[in-house]
């Protein structure tokens, strides 16, 4: 009986909303958004594991001023519906006071308006320009802009005095946002595109295009896309005995396209984050401390190599530490933190975000990096 | 027809009070997507199971709609409203030209046309990126609004949607118990016969081809105006799909069978979560479990489901569960 | 009423039906008997549309209407029955035969789902010609039955009053008596001679001679794919011709 | 590169991935043309092959010889599974029912696949060596010899198989018309079941032939399943050539649409001269029409 009468008390009390602060410890609630499955798990999946290590690790040393995060991952697809809804209810129904994530820019843009309307602050792992510029008041990113990727590759081009180029892009959102850049900068290099081809997501044989490229005046070739198409590529180029340099965006660094793509993966060039070559770093390198922490986790969590999808979410989770470090509790007082996060070394690089800036990386943040012996060497 | 009428009131009436026990929730939302669903579904039941004509490629009429409204309200700055007849006309024109040499197509070879068309229009939305934005979505798409009036929130939104969604149950039912709706469930049984009585089934499915086409374009234009983006990804193969599914699990040829089918897959997931990691399985399973144990659909399938339970409640031998 | 002129089918390098010609007259009730195979229901599926002849002509009062489709055909007033009933199963008795008003109504897609006032109006005299046709094929107390769930015999005498809901200058009937017991069949001739005496032109394809010979005014006799012989009842009778192709030489 | 020396390749290319779409298309011609089913999990054959290969020969450390019959194997047993579990039970099997129960299986199969093996793209070894052979300056890899071997191997076998032996008679009279087929005594639901076994064994192994060039992971299924429909299909859903000369109608659109016009647009093209086909041949490109009986 007097159990019944304490238990309806404690209930009236969380009904009425008192009680909340009395119970301490509640942990800070965190969304995510990450499209785990479908067609851009090869995002998803690396993000959500890293957003789930990092906050487990945060929470084994004690949390953020004594108090404990709880990280809320919805699955969103890689479609924009459900983004949409997913996002509705880290809002409405779990309450969070931040979000990570959406993993592509489609779903980012998606759940844009909803955030602003809902004044929470979201920090995206999605690459697209669009995301941050023009500037939205409660939307960060983490990813580097492919612009920086494709100046790498424009800036190591004219330097070896290559002006005619073929494009070969994936048709989803990661190949079209980098079709999109390497258009848009090739005459500030004064680079010419002779031709410009796409492939699917899920084709198996991309001859009939290389085939195309080999007739141009092509001199060098830069395709874009995530694993597998790139190494089917590599392989079908090797098979046709295409004698042009090969380049590949940062979607596939990492150790799983030289494992695809076998032999035929010899002397390709990618641009990268800095994660995958960590070791190679000198010590005087600001991120090399963070960025052999989070391969080393990683491996130890999920006993694969970490790559800097992951690195994404990494540094999503550790920007937004460092707002609630300093003070900050409530979305509009982490929103305001996060924009104060300056010379923050995480795993894209280092950021420095301010009231005009909300994606906060500079040019630096990619490397460009040679596969020579089924390994990675640093391209100077 | 009086029983009818009840039923539609009954279902107004529960979809009018809805909103109220949720307010604030995130149910509300979810519940704008049912009424998105619905719609849909009712427009794909009119030809799947009035007249009993697949379409694997509904999506695409879908997808037509939401950038129709998408392109030219966003772009071009045109009256939103102006555009949606415009997007059903305009859609349903196309699905009635393209429907004489497609329906003329029978069972596989229909479900392989229509795949054919769904995808061909998908890589026209991932392809023209001067006009869509291809892979990476059009934003800035503007609410509806009506004088001062903006359709901004949730609530408002579930009260145009769920509006439009009931004037549409509302119609299709009125055609169910027409001569219209007769004739197309007697293709469904006989066409021969349907035939000689002097149906011209060929136009006549053609026709609900077009109607259905049209709804999924108001639909599509709903959808644009609510999410104000949208992305290819919506509108593929996978998305045609999950509306066939709806239509079947909720019961062919049952227009508050399509309201069961849509909610319950748009739930789902949401139910699913639980599951996690394995949502995608247990989608799977239900959907194997569901055609082996109601083959009629949800419609009929949970009337027979009670009266199964009640007959062993009450202990009574009650096996003879009316189906059909 | 009904005439064929020099029509032949072929079926791959099969002949089913050669050089034939008859005609029907109106208000009589033809009936075309002849052994299995004679090709009866291949020049049915020819008259009601269901197949295109390849050779020769069909008209209807003097209309040619080769090769029409059936839809056109009904709205021309000539419908059909089948050996196999086909009735709209899901539906009820009633909406089966209102089913058969179809050409006799013309409210559109727009008309039906608004239910504008002409439509309600047409819709009040659809159920009142489907009730009157059932009364006369005697089935209207099962108005509300699932046809699906007929006896067959009920379901021959519904497909018959939904024919006639179209109010049809000609009748063809594949068959009537297929399945029906004695004295099912008597009741059929009388419901035939009914429909004969509201002025309908009747054709019928029947293997029950008992029947044939009570209720024909006409009788052309098929065997191989040729016309083997045309008369009244009496001559077919005696027609040492026929009795020679039904027995067998 | 000349212009003939580029057609020579596109012709090639098209026939090298034809051959795939044919492949994949003969376990759907063979399910139709026995059952009339459209088995949309058939796709899931060819990714279980692939994967199934994959897991035996880096996780279970089979050798090659060894593993790709065992693969075969078990993805055989799951297609019988699939029959007795899934498509058996149903009572009222009108075909929009097994549409949704086939897709309802495939994304099950799907998902087991994810869960088991995750996400990751795997690679299987060529079957023997990676060096192109050069025929008038176009390439071709010895796996696609492979290929197209397996492909002859595998339309031959059937075409033995349907005509020759007791089974396959039984099982083309079951095609032909059920009733009667049952009613001279053929067990009908066994035919089904064989079907299910012959064809998942045809998916598995196009899946494990194709693994070395185009990789395989967990949803690879779903387009090599579409764009094997498609080819049978255009072979009017045929167990022999018809399929595979489909397959390679397909292959060879998407490869002159690719290099001719637009590789964005190759499948669509593929899929307009699909619809186009459809609507004029209805009964695929090389069935004779059938008149309908009333």
């Amino acid at each position: 009986m007097l159990g019944k009468t304490l238990a309806a008390a404690q209930i009236a009390l969380l009904v009425l909303g008192v009680g909340n602060s009395a119970l301490a410890a509640q942990p800070i609630k965190i969304g995510a958004l990450f499209a785990v499955t479908g067609p851009a798990s090869f995002l998803g999946e690396p993000e959500r594991n890293t957003a789930q290590m990092v906050v487990a690790e945060i929470n084994r040393a004690g949390g953020i001023k004594g108090q404990m995060l709880e990280l809320i991952v919805y699955d969103t697809q890689g479609d924009a519906t459900k983004a949409v809804q997913a996002a509705n209810r880290l809002i409405k129904e779990d309450r969070v006071v931040a979000i990570i994530g959406p993993s592509t820019t489609g779903d980012t843009m998606a759940v844009i308006p909803l955030v602003e309307k809902e004044q929470i602050p979201l920090i995206s792992c999605a690459a697209g320009i669009k995301i941050t510029e023009p500037l939205k008041k409660w939307v960060f990113k983490t990813a580097q802009n492919d612009s920086l990727a494709v100046a790498k590759i424009y800036e190591r081009l004219v330097r070896q005095k290559i002006s005619r180029v073929a494009i070969l892009t994936v048709s989803d959102s990661f190949g079209s946002s980098g079709r999109e850049q390497l258009k848009a900068q090739a005459a500030r290099f004064g680079i010419q595109i002779e031709t410009d081809d796409t492939y699917g997501p899920k084709d198996t044989d991309m001859t009939a295009q290389l085939t195309r490229i080999r007739g141009s005046q092509a001199q060098a070739l830069i395709c874009w896309g995530t694993n597998p198409g790139p190494a089917v590529i590599a392989r079908n180029a090797k098979q046709l005995g295409l004698k042009l340099p090969l380049y590949m965006s940062h979607g596939v660094s990492s150790k799983k396209f030289i494992e695809l793509a076998g032999d035929a993966a010899e002397g390709i060039t990618l641009p990268s984050g800095r994660v995958l070559v960590a070791e190679l770093l000198p010590e005087s390198d600001r991120q090399k401390k963070s960025l052999l922490g989070f391969v080393k986790d990683y491996q130890r969590h999920y006993n694969k190599e970490g790559d800097h999808f992951g690195g994404h979410a990494w540094d999503a989770v550790m920007l937004l530490k460092g707002a609630i470090e300093r003070g900050a509790d409530t979305p509009a007082t982490i929103r305001e933190q996060l924009e104060k996060s300056r010379g923050f070394a995480g795993i894209g690089g280092i950021f420095n975000f301010s009231p005009q800036d909300h994606a906060g990386l500079a040019s630096d943040a990619f490397v460009l990096v040679e596969i020579k012996n089924r390994d990675w060497l640093l391209v100077k | 027809m009086k029983r009818e009428v009840v039923k539609f009131i009954i279902f107004a009436a529960l979809v009018m009070l809805a909103p109220l026990p949720l307010k604030q929730s995130y149910l509300l939302n979810v519940l704008v997507f049912v009424g998105i669903n619905t719609l849909l579904a009712v427009a794909l039941n009119l030809l799947l199971g009035f007249a009993g004509q697949i379409s694997l490629g509904h999506a695409a009429f879908f997808g037509m709609g939401a950038y129709l409204s998408g392109i030219l309200t966003a772009n071009f700055g045109l009256n939103p409203w102006l555009i949606i007849v415009l997007a059903a006309v305009t859609v349903g024109g196309l699905a009635f030209v393209l429907g004489f040499p497609i329906l003329k197509l029978k069972g596989h070879y229909l479900a392989m046309a229509t795949l054919g068309f769904g995808i061909i229009f998908y890589i026209v939305f991932n392809e023209t990126i001067g006009l869509t934005g291809g892979p990476s979505g059009l934003p800035g798409i503007p609410n509806l609004a009506i004088g001062s009036l903006t359709f901004d929130n949730d609530l408002k939104n579930y009260y145009l949607i769920w509006g439009v969604t009931l004037l549409t149950i509302l119609l299709c039912v009125n055609l169910a118990h027409s001569r219209i709706g007769r004739a197309l469930r007697a293709i469904h049984d006989s066409e021969v016969a349907a035939r000689v009585m002097g149906v011209n089934v060929r136009l006549l499915k053609v026709q609900i081809f077009a109607l259905s086409a049209a709804i999924s374009a108001v639909a599509g234009s709903l959808y644009a105006h609510t999410m104000t983006f949208i992305s290819p990804t919506s509108f593929g193969f996978n998305f045609s799909v999950e509306l066939v599914t709806m239509v079947i699990i909720g019961g062919l040829g049952s227009i508050y069978g399509s309201f069961l089918g849509a909610a319950l897959l748009t739930l789902l997931p949401e139910l699913l979560r639980a599951f996690r990691d394995y949502d995608i399985i247990a989608y799977g399973a239900l959907l194997v479990f569901m055609t082996i144990f109601m083959p009629g659909g949800l419609v009929r399938g949970i009337p027979d489901l009670m009266l199964f339970l009640w007959s062993r409640l009450t202990g009574k031998r009650g096996g003879n569960a009316q189906t059909g | 009423m009904l005439r064929l002129a020099d029509v032949t089918m072929t079926f791959g390098g099969l002949t089913a039906l050669q050089d034939f010609s008859m005609t029907a007259r109106r208000g009589e009730i033809t009936g075309i008997i002849g052994p299995n195979g004679a090709g009866k229901t291949t020049l049915f599926n020819i008259v009601s549309g269901i197949y295109t002849q390849t050779t020769g002509k069909v008209f209807l009062e003097e209309r040619d209407i080769s090769g029409m489709p059936p839809e056109r055909l009904a709205s021309l007033g000539m419908v059909r029955t089948f050996q196999n009933i086909e009735l709209f199963g899901q539906l009820t008795v009633l909406e089966n035969v209102m089913v058969g008003r179809h050409t006799r109504s013309n409210s559109g897609i727009f008309a039906c789902a608004f239910k504008l006032p002409n439509h309600l109006r047409e819709e009040r005299q659809i159920r009142e010609q489907a009730l009157k046709w059932l009364e006369f094929a005697g089935i209207a107390d099962l108005c509300q039955v699932t046809a699906a769930n007929l006896p067959f015999g009920k379901g021959r005498l519904l497909e018959i009053a939904r024919a006639l809901a179209l109010e049809p200058r000609l009748l063809l009937m594949d068959e009537p008596a297929a399945g029906l017991n004695s004295r099912e069949t008597l009741e059929l001739a009388l419901l035939i001679k009914r429909i004969r005496d509201i002025g309908v032109t009747v054709v019928l394809v029947e293997h029950d001679m008992e029947l044939v010979m009570d209720v024909c005014d006409a009788i052309v006799v098929l065997n191989l794919g040729c016309k083997l012989a045309t008369g009244t009842p009496r001559q077919i009778q005696e027609n040492p011709a026929v009795i020679a192709a039904y027995l067998g030489e | 590169m000349n212009l003939s020396q580029q057609i020579l390749q596109y012709i090639l290319s098209g026939l090298s991935t034809g051959a795939i779409y044919g492949l994949v298309g003969l376990g759907f011609a063979i399910i139709f043309s026995s059952t009339a089913i459209v088995n949309f999990a058939q796709g899931e054959f060819v990714m279980l092959g692939g994967m199934l290969s994959v897991f035996f020969l880096e996780v279970v450390k089979l050798p090659l010889w060894l593993a790709v019959p065992v693969a075969i194997l078990t993805a055989t047993m799951t297609g019988v599974a699939f029959e007795r579990l899934a498509i058996r039970p149903l009572k009222q099997a009108t075909p929009l029912s097994l549409v949704i129960i086939t897709i309802g299986g495939s994304i099950l199969l799907r998902g087991l696949a994810m869960l088991f093996w995750g996400k990751d793209t795997h690679a299987l070894p060529p079957f023997s060596g990676n060096e192109p052979l050069t025929l008038a300056g176009a390439t071709i890899l010895p796996q696609h010899l492979w290929i197209f071997a397996v492909t002859l191997l595998v339309i031959t076998g059937n075409k033995l198989f349907f005509y020759y032996s007791i089974s396959g008679k039984a099982m083309r009279a079951c095609a032909h018309n059920r009733r009667a087929a049952s009613l001279v005594g053929i067990d009908v639901q066994r035919m089904v079941l064989y079907s299910f076994a012959l064809s998942s064994a045809i998916g598995a192994m196009a899946g494990i032939i194709i693994a070395p060039l185009t990789m395989t992971s967990y949803d690879v299924g779903i387009m090599l399943g579409l764009k094997g429909f498609c080819a049978a299909i255009i072979g009017g859903m045929s167990s022999g050539l018809g399929t595979v000369i489909g397959g390679i109608v397909l292959g060879l659109l998407e490869s002159f649409g690719a290099g001719f016009v637009s590789s964005g647009y190759k499948d669509a093209i593929a899929f307009v001269i699909l619809l186009l086909i459809l609507i004029i041949r209805p009964q695929g490109l090389f069935h004779r029409g059938e008149s309908e009986r009333v």
